[in-house]
């Protein structure tokens, strides 16, 4: 089992969605995220334009088995993407997963992701 | 007609005025306020004397209804996406500064003006920038200045309400010149005729106390072809698109209403018994819709919600707009609850019918109106008709009144949004509706939450 | 006494309304209304002439009072944790919707109709929907119509601000029901008593210029008998429980403090002398409450809070509302420090002695409500007691009318609960608790900050 | 000769209201409250009548300006950072606290008393806790203390705004005692100068109808001075420093300019034709401004912003205060168009320059306070000028004003930061401005969003 | 040493927090986070069931040593179930966690834990 | 590869983000959690003092090849101080990480980090 964790541009998350449902990955959990990278994205501020350091992104995390890692990048990468691929769309991270429980049955390991 | 009452510059300036542009306006605004400084000097005939109690209240009308502008802003702006929420609020903001700045220059010299074009408008060119009436105090005692910002307010809401019809998807540019344009040629004329003296739905005795024509009715059908014509949101209605912060939507719906009271009780254009009248009414008819709203949810849903008690508040408002100085409290009562049933059966057929009228102006302004300016016929003080005018008489002037509305506002903004959006552009691009209005538009985000520093 | 002067047609509409049904109720409305109208048409006897100014005044303490609701939402909603906030808002603006409609229908009717059951309650089946001060004006100037709506609007704030010592656990339903009656056999008694013209309190020379009795001790004790007999929030005292929006909070007590000027300057009835001395103590009371409760928290804490001193303008404000036409400013500093003293210890002593008075109800609205009661009579103008009064029996008469508002409201607020607990329902279960009032009561979220599409 | 005047005993009350200690002061005045009770017995000369209509008007007034302070509030915390939220709500809310009780005790003696030191200051010390005007009413109809209410308002938000211009980086008790000292030494001679009937800008026919000079330019000098003494926050200006909610400053702008109604139109001190031409360009100048800023915003970025457009609103409002009565809607465009254009330049030029005016006070009010007070010379309407006067002597009249405030309120200013960062503390320290004012400084955190329990 | 990731319902992280310090798990990370998986809670809009992709839940975030993943993941458990669990009440993901800091001490290892 | 999890107080983000880029760190994703340590920091409401079980904190997420393991914890550790160490100071966790993956161009390892 690996832990999947993806840092995506915010809109884009409608199609990643779609692109993992796609692939029969169903469960996912999202959140914002800020961050920093090669992007830069200024605002308006009086005039001025300020380049946060920090920038919207949200984070998903996908608990797969190991079969679902290549399918469940894929949908990412090809959700993800602006265009042919644009400074900030962002990272997926793989790792490694021990264990997994489903916590209404408590059931265990491959079948409980 | 126009053209032999102007001279070729002011009737320059007011045209220029519809394109934000500004730049030579400044200088040409500064010259004419030097040429008319001195000649404001010569006397002015013997005036009615000022009453100050029903000045005050008018001021206060006014100062009333603008605040129903940022009222508006968070009420649309809680209801929108996260992305979207500044996009929205500028959509009421930007109103108060086009028409703000519209209205003076010439908006009111069109509306209150005398016939023109066939009584098609009016036009005062003495009244451009508000000049002949800068100390003339109306018959009433209240200063036409007050009057005239008072109907400014108006004018500056209508177009504002209208966007929420399309929220979520507009550009800004497109939207700035649409408003402007659609002010001049639908807004002004229907003021006209409903409220100058001299307009034909005036003369009828069509009764329209505070605007369930000119602003509701004519906001809901607007906002109902731009739905259309535009076409829904990216993803709607498959995807549950949230309200962002309904806190502050009953923020907005709050200061809606007290607003309200400007914009009904202000409309009696005095302080006195009718004021009195039309702000009890304004009151009772609110929590009636409200009430209302709240019962129809909780046998349909088992659950009344924050947004159901603010749609209420709202239908409530917008029923008695029309019927304010006209009908008793038991008549609002009934009009509130009527109201509350009729718009949330319209919502429901929406939904079912699958267009994208994003914040339901048409089902709640466009709904409401409709139903108060017809029905406050059956509920309607004895004396305030036309004398010897039977109920059902006046039902029929009204539905004439509602119906011309209906018809001229569709066919006008129509044409208005195929031509802005075909030059300025108005549909926002997929690319720009997925990042959201804020950022993309306004290079702005409504909330700093995440960033940290 | 009641049976004998109402048709039981009308009788029948004053109780139903209680529930909140409306069905029926509508097409009741709409018959009554079409009968009116009609019956409108009868002359009137000689009227006073209008005072516009006046007028205009007391249209505005009206809209200002109204204003208190949503602030009065905003400051309680911003205290809570963030899954109750829409649903801790909705106590406040379900109050406007609820009382809004009983007030007119027969509220009004019951409190300045004439004294019935022994001057227990009024009542004048005339004024059932306000029919009969349709056109009237008072002695003053003032169309009644003005004056109804304004005391409608302290029918309105009183329960809801009952609802901030039992925040976070209550169910919406018995919750209305509960207001409803409250409304009705406390409050509107209450009013009577106090300010109708053959009330007790009234004809006792009992001062409370603008329901100090009335609104907030009846408010307050009301409030700390719920918290007693609901019980705490789970959890409470030993979890922590943040307000969740600390910034709306302070909004909602800026609101407030413009809308007290309505509330306290309005109860004044016209627009003169006794007007500006009412708003200029409302002023000072609320600056000197602010700042007191700024002093000791910085002595106590080393820190003065945002929230210290919003419930410090709050505790000014209160206090000086049963005085506020008959002090000076100088008085109104002392009881704006008064009251945040007294406030401050009584919230300490909360603390202490561990009940579940969420917001302080009975702390600040009790607390400060009585103190400025009964303490008005020493900084009272010399003028504004019943002539040859001394201090000492005035406050022998204030205290009375305060130890009688404590109890009537303590008993009768006890039988209303356990009625409305043991049938609607209206301690919210653990469950519910738990999930948190806005998605399990109302099918909503406050803020969708964390729905990104 | 101030000695001369009051006995001692008042004159240690007013010393010792600086400090926001309290203890003592209530027994003080409840004694002087007591004391004065009585003697208001003495019967007072005859008076003019009351105008209600402009009393009313002049209530509302008082409360619209109180409006503008919650709008400041929320226009301020809406701009800066997420932890110091409630810290730069509480600038203007402890202005109502320490100034409100500070002017009534004092600080309206001071200001509107007969000359004293030379014509430095005014006192009159019948008016230590507005005593004297209890009940009196002016020639217009208005009781006084309506009037001295109304100017109180104006003296609580004119620190507030300079607090802007050093957001994010003070200590709340140096702060405290910093706008009570800067009231005292430097609001209240400024306003006795240009208002009081004997002050000597007013007597040299200086126009400032509400208050350009006095509060604008007062507050953005102040501003200016304390900005650049305190030095920038840490890591100003390579760190962006983002708005943690623009979502309220739009609201707060909203909110602004409803009150600012009040403002304006208030400052005409009646109900009639002059209160209508103030009302009137306050609106058109503020939208103007916002038009001109968006244009401007438009063509530099291609994107106009909505912290453009409240900053446009500002500028407008700012430029049209001295001008109001004056000016005719023409000129207000004229105006509102330079003051945007003339901000957006100034801002531009302080980036560059590197200073850290955090919220732009100088930027906003001291550039548009001082091109309105200047340019209104240009625009005025014949009849308003003392008679015969040029306009382009009335220019210099107006530049003296402006430059004789510019340099008191800077040298003055900079006097008590100084002696205020010495004694108590001002400027905070590194670690608490890393951790945030809220936490460090007032205990508590804005949006409890992340407090899941 | 593990980190232990676990997706709760927000209403029981009350009852989770007490659980785990029921069996000495004094020290926890927590986030708000939203979550699509099989449970569907509409909210209402305008006389409309609206049922929202991504619900809130709430994140917790627990570096253990190993002799105490069976104490947390039974607290979780314990304290995270609806009734006898109901559909929506979460997952909890055990992962290999190489090191641990604390940043005050810099110590390193079980005992920073 | 690694990935670093460092949850750290919110006013130290801009000083340990500067750290990080000292030490040649430029990416990063930042996310607001709330944790519960041994710290406590009340808050003040109405005269008392509330200690929340649950304070503000700053949780970092940093995708690192091995070598940049230590000079990552190194500036962090510099950066997350408050004086010598003070409590609430934060934690480090680091993980193993399987596999990196550039959204934008679909490169994986360590050359995507
Ligand atoms: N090594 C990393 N560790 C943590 N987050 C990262 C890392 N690399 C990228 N990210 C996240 O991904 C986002 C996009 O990265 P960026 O460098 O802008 O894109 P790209 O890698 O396509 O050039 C960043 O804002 C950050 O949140
Ligand atoms: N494989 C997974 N990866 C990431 N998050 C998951 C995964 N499975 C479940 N979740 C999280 O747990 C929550 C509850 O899952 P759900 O499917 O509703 O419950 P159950 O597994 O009990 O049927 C989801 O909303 C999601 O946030
Ligand atoms: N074992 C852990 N698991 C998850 N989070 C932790 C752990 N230990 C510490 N934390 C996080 O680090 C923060 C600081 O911890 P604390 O115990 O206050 O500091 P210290 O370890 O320096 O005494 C906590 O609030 C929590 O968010």
């Amino acid at each position: 089992m690996k832990l999947i964790v993806a840092i995506i541009q915010p809109d884009k998350l409608d199609e990643v969605h779609q692109a993992l449902v796609d692939n029969e990955i169903f469960r996912i959990t999202v959140s914002r995220v800020a961050g920093h990278g090669q992007q830069e994205d200024p605002d308006l501020y009086r005039g001025q334009e300020v380049a946060p350091s920090l920038l919207p992104k949200v984070r998903l995390e996908i608990g797969v088995n190991d079969a679902f890692v290549e399918p469940t990048v894929e949908a990412i990468l090809r959700g993800a993407r602006h265009g042919d691929g644009t400074i900030g769309d962002g990272k997926i991270f793989v790792m490694p997963l021990e264990d997994c429980i489903r916590i209404r049955t408590g059931e265990r390991g491959g079948s409980a992701i | 007609m126009l053209a032999a009452r102007t001279s070729p510059a002011t009737q320059r300036i007011s045209t220029r005025m519809v394109l934000p542009a500004g730049g030579l306006l400044l200088v040409l605004a500064a010259v004419v306020a030097l040429a008319w400084s001195d000649s404001a000097a010569t006397p002015l005939p013997v005036q009615p004397p000022v009453d100050t109690g029903a000045t005050a209240w008018m001021l206060v009308s006014t100062a009333l209804v603008l605040l129903m502008v940022p009222g508006l802003a968070m009420f649309y702006g809680g209801l929108v996406r996260t992305k979207n929420v500044l996009g929205t609020m500028m959509h009421s903001f930007a109103a108060m500064a086009i028409i703000g700045v519209l209205w003076a220059v010439a908006g009111f010299a069109l509306a209150f003006g005398p016939n023109t074009l066939g009584g098609w408008i009016g036009w005062d060119p003495g009244n451009v920038f508000l000049h002949k009436i800068d100390a003339t105090v109306s018959p009433g005692g209240v200063p036409d200045l007050v009057f005239a910002m008072f109907q400014g307010k108006f004018a500056i809401i209508t177009p504002a309400l209208i966007a929420g019809a399309f929220a979520e998807r507009v550009r800004f540019r497109g939207y700035a010149v649409f408003i402007a344009l659609w002010s001049l040629l639908v807004y002004v004329p229907l003021c006209h005729w409903v409220w100058a003296s001299d307009g034909w739905l005036f003369r009828l005795g069509a009764i329209d106390f505070a605007g369930g024509t000119v602003v509701h009715i004519s906001a809901g059908v607007s906002g109902l072809v731009a739905a259309l014509y535009l076409g829904a949101r990216r993803g709607y209605p498959q995807t549950a698109m949230h309200p962002n912060n309904l806190v502050m939507t009953l923020m907005g719906v709050g200061l809606l209403w007290v607003g309200w009271f400007g914009f009904n009780a202000g409309s009696s254009l005095t302080s006195g018994v009718k004021t009195a009248q039309a702000l009890a009414v304004t009151q009772v008819a609110a929590a009636a819709g409200a009430l209302a709203w709240m019962c129809i949810e909780a046998v349909h849903h088992r659950k009344a919600t924050s947004l159901g008690i603010a749609s209420g508040i709202l239908a409530g408002l917008v029923v008695i707009t029309p019927a304010a100085g006209v009908v008793q409290p038991a008549g609002a009562v009934a009009l509130g609850f009527v109201a509350s049933g009729l718009c949330y059966g319209m919502i429901l057929l929406k939904n079912r019918l699958g267009y994208d009228d994003t914040l339901d102006v048409f089902g709640v302004h466009g709904t409401a109106g409709i139903a108060g300016a017809v029905l406050l016929a059956l509920f309607v003080r004895a004396g305030e008709m036309p004398e010897g005018r039977a109920a059902i008489t006046q039902l029929g002037v009204q539905s004439l009144g509602v119906l011309t509305t209906i018809v001229y506002c569709a066919v006008m903004s129509l044409v208005l949004l195929v031509l802005v959006n075909r030059t300025v552009g108005l549909r926002l691009g997929s690319a720009g509706e997925m990042a959201g209005m804020d950022h993309e538009l306004h290079g702005e985000h409504g909330y700093g939450l995440l960033n940290l520093n």
